[in-house]
């Protein structure tokens, strides 16, 4: 009922930790058996080692928080021997979230994890700014993320989902654009650009001043844009974006995705995981629903059989 | 550590927004250490509409045989304002016991201790002298507030020891700030808690005998997963470099992580 | 205390009611006296009479809401002729919010609106798709925004008021492409783009499908993106999204905004508008500011000086 | 039209999630007609965390002698299911009375009406009775329910008139839907409160005597400032071409507006 079958991804239900919100699962592990999981997305990995952001790093704001972590990391390498090893240790499929500041090192990040067995697949986390261009991020131009979508498929041995940034003005176009240049799916989508003021300092809370908007604030834009982009790529989308519920995923499948992430909502339950897991079997039943995989894009399947006939 | 909705059984105001809050349930068995907090989910009526992260308070002190903890936190904000409206009889979700707290496990040659809080930095050490007094530590405690109206727990501490009162504009106990009274003192091994800029004044000041310091960082998860609360350490050779103020923390040995 | 000077318009005080969320004020003039007003943004104009959208138009979202009234009208003749002419009795800067889906349709009703006295200031929503260009938004390529600019431009007797969406790559670009242009202010932001499915019927829940994102949840968006831009143009900048207090308004003088307006907060608390403006002197005294214009774009102003002296 | 703290001085469960409220304020004076409605905004605890957008409800009834009205709702959103943890004592802030309601002013040459409600549409539809029965009008209920679970204010309206209770499944009074049992009714007037398709069917079955519809849409403001609301008119030469069912409605003689 809740199996659900991506490139590279045999998934026992659809419902996954995203990326950075869940660092490695030994926290989380404490807490439940990772097992449960359709899959985890771990943490942001570089090739080098990073610090990150100053802090404060989070804010909290209505319905949603920014955060500007900074991509800290221990680098691939550590990642590898430490924590994929740990992982091993697990019957749960793990993709590896890849960022850089160059194509070579995302390249490189790339090719070093898609060796690794532990890890099913690669998601690019494109908004991450590019230094050669300027800082201008590889997620914001299609042409870049095109370019660096081909450049990791050459090297990859796993397949690639790419994860969009909604900071763009068309999003379908950024999809088109790596969907040719051979991305297996799409994650998205990743934090909204934001900042809060400090009325009582009078300065930005975050210590890197902006920071990405994640939470239930953002869930209408990620549905809009996975409902656009679902209709315009072949390519399965995972779906995120203030998830907190079996209603939430089910929203996500029938806007047009194929499986979804939880970030921000396991800060506040860190539970939220299973029990969406627990709760989608009832609430599909009560939809006359037996398999999830039906709902996938419902919302504008529906619609366009209605136009079609409406057309005769 | 666990998820657990507690129920609260007991409420209080003990000064200018701030406030006393009691918790019954199977975490407060699991409470190991002083210093240890708690990270709340304030819910809205109904639980439908809450503050997206939750909030992180100290545990103040533990009754194992009532299975009971008390929090003091100030109102003041979206979520701690909520939070002060909670009445006996409802139930508080609490993830917890969290961190590590202050080292009591260990201090059989101490003989003298002083606890030295600001503000609501003062709570924690409640439960820390508590304790310390029950291992035969005498325990000097140096507790800094605003003004009168802040102060609180005066009476608890002086059950359990010296204590003196300190305010920034004398209008209770001495005026002046706690660092003001630590020269020559004596006393084997020193406990922070409160605002940066008390910790570092302490820090330059106990610079001879252990010190443990309790930091405070904004939190995302609370649990060590999302990185929001790191702290750098003084040790650049350090192989991460970086301590989690959540799991690692929030109590520190002096030195161990930069201040700022 | 509150006196604010923009291109065009005297304000008493720097707090008024967004376009679309207070039609042309006669429902809460009903509720309050309007002279309390710092200014009146009335609803859009279009040349000819518009119906707008099929119902359901708008939709609850976390701390937010999304409304698809696709600018339902009487068209520029009679808003002049009816709402203007009430409007006339009130001691009130009116600005005029003006649409459109041809470049045309702009030019002619914003010169018949700036023709009226009562207008004091037009206010460009550039969040139309473009017929022309095949549904662009005018809004989301800085060329032709710079183009209807200098066209409205040539032909109004008042100041022009670009209102820019949020829904870009780059904000600042469009900002400085409509300034060079000549625009005398910016407005923003508008509406993000969002939708929501209703996992009942499993259809999208607004029968336009998708609709613009207003409320707080919005409002670390706008906080950004005024940042960012009051410090790359020299016009002046009503913020708006999610205003919701007198807090909120100092968030948005820090972040660099001039004067603000406040739209969904209106269908909450029909009085927020006055008591904003009731708050808000106490809420600068305990902050020791004497004139709120001195708080304007403090939070990066702040930062920029210390940037030059951490340079020496 | 006001927007005013209401006091609650009552609540209690009238069916399967359905709630009676009752709200004692200066607005209560205000109601000018049957069929008028509220707009509420739902607060979270400490009103500082709540859903945007206020929830309309119409006023089932109002005491003038008390300074009352009361409020029917079905519970199973996000607001109103905050709306039935709201208890006596506690206020809530509302906005009415708003709109034009049933006209019962100048009804004095008819003798008979029929009343139409189905669900939650029921409501506005007891107010409406009780004012009609006070000026001499003798009205008989046709009340349709899903099933004999979701029945409510059966006996309140017995009290009234002839009262017909139907459900869909037969579990209480007739089997069957409101229209079912309207053929060859005796009535002058009508009025009726339900979903769309009730209101349609009943349109046209009621095509030749006078027929009152209350009529529901999403709405923002419930001011008419938005827009949110509209209906388009039947009337294609309508000088607007639509009516706000906040304002200009929500009850509109039947013929004036599309139902879709
Ligand atoms: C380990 C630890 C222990 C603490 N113990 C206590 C205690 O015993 N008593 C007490 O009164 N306070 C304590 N604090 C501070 C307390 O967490 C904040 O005062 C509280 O989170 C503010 O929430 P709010 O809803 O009032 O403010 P809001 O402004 O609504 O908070 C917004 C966000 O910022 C965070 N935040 C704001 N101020 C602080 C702060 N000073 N520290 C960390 N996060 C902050 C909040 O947690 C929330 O995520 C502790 C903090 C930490 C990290
Ligand atoms: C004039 C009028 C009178 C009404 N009178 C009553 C009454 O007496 N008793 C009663 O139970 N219900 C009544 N309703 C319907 C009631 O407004 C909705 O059931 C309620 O708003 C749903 O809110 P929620 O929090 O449960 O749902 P949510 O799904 O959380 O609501 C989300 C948003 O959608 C709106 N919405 C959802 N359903 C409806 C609906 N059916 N009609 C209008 N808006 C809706 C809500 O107002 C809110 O803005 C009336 C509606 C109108 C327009
Ligand atoms: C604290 C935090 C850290 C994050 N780190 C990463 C990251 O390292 N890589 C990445 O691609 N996305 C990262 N994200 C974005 C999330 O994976 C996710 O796309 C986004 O938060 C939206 O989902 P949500 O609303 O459920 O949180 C992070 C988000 C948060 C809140
Ligand atoms: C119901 C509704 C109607 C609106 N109509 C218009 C409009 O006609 N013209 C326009 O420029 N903006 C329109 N807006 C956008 C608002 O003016 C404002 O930019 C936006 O809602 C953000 O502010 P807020 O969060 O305070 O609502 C509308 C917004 C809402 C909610
Ligand atoms: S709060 Fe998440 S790691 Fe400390
Ligand atoms: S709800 Fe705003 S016009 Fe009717």
């Amino acid at each position: 009922m809740l199996a659900v079958h991506l490139p590279g991804l045999d998934l026992k239900n659809p419902v996954m930790p995203a990326s950075g919100c869940f660092a490695f699962g030994a926290e989380y592990g404490n807490l439940y058996d990772l097992n449960k999981l359709g899959a985890i997305i771990i943490k942001a990995a570089t090739l080098e080692p990073r610090f990150g952001n100053p802090t404060p790093r989070v804010a909290e704001t209505p319905c949603g928080m920014l955060n500007a972590i900074g991509l800290q990391n221990p680098g691939v390498d550590k990642i590898i021997s430490n924590e994929l090893t740990r992982l091993a240790g697990y019957d749960v499929p793990i993709i590896a979230n890849i960022a850089g500041s160059e194509m070579s090192d995302y390249v490189e990040t790339a090719e070093k994890m898609s060796l690794n067995p532990v890890v099913k697949a690669l998601e690019l986390n494109i908004s991450c700014p590019n230094v050669r261009h300027g800082g201008i991020t590889f997620g914001t131009v299609p042409e870049i993320a095109a370019e660096l979508t081909e450049r990791v498929k050459a090297v990859s041995k796993k397949p690639v989902y790419v994860k969009l940034s909604p900071n763009v003005t068309d999003i379908t176009a950024m999809a088109q654009a790596v969907e040719e240049a051979g991305a297996d799916g799409l994650s998205m989508i990743n934090t909204l650009l934001g900042m809060r003021i400090d009325i009582k300092t009078q300065k930005p809370i975050l210590a890197n001043k902006t920071g990405g908007l994640s939470g239930p604030a953002i869930k209408p834009v990620a549905i809009r844009m996975i409902y656009e982009v679902s209709q315009k790529v072949r390519i399965p989308i995972i779906g995120m974006g203030g998830i907190q519920s079996a209603d939430d995923v089910i929203e996500y499948f029938l806007a047009g995705a194929s499986a979804v992430a939880v970030g921000t909502a396991n800060f506040a339950d860190p539970f939220v995981c299973p029990k969406i897991i627990d709760d989608l079997p009832e609430k599909l039943k009560a939809m006359h629903v037996t398999d999830i995989n039906e709902l996938v894009g419902r919302s504008w399947k529906a619609c366009a059989k209605k136009n079609e006939s409406s057309l005769r | 550590m666990i998820q657990e909705d507690m129920l609260i059984t007991g409420q209080r105001s003990l000064a200018d927004q701030i406030f006393e809050l009691k918790l019954r349930g199977k975490l407060a068995a699991n409470v190991s250490e002083p210093g240890q907090f708690v990270h709340i989910r304030v819910n809205g009526q109904s639980g439908s509409v809450a503050p997206i992260l939750r909030r992180p308070i100290s545990i103040c002190s533990r009754d194992r045989a009532k299975e009971e903890i008390t929090l003091i936190f100030r109102s003041g904000g979206l979520g701690t304002d909520l939070l002060k409206e909670a009445e006996p009889g409802e139930r508080l979700d609490v993830l917890g016991p969290l961190g590590h707290g202050f080292p009591v496990r260990d201090i059989h040659d101490m003989k003298k201790a002083v606890v030295i809080g600001g503000g609501v930095g003062v709570p924690p050490l409640y439960g820390l002298s508590a304790e310390l007094v029950k291992k035969g530590v005498s325990v000097l405690s140096i507790l800094g507030f605003r003004s009168a109206k802040d102060v609180f727990y005066k009476k608890e501490f002086e059950e359990l020891g010296e204590t003196v009162i300190m305010t920034e504009d004398g209008t209770s106990g001495i005026r002046g700030r706690v660092t003001d009274v630590l020269d020559g003192m004596d006393f084997d091994v020193a406990y922070a808690c409160g605002p940066l800029p008390m910790l570092k004044a302490v820090q330059r000041k106990v610079s001879d005998r252990p010190l443990y310091i309790s930091m405070e960082q904004r939190m995302g998860c609370g649990i060590g997963a999302c990185l929001a609360c790191v702290v750098h350490t003084t040790d650049q050779n350090d192989s991460k470099g970086y301590r989690r103020v959540c799991s690692d923390g929030p109590v520190f040995r002096a030195g161990e992580v930069e201040l700022c």
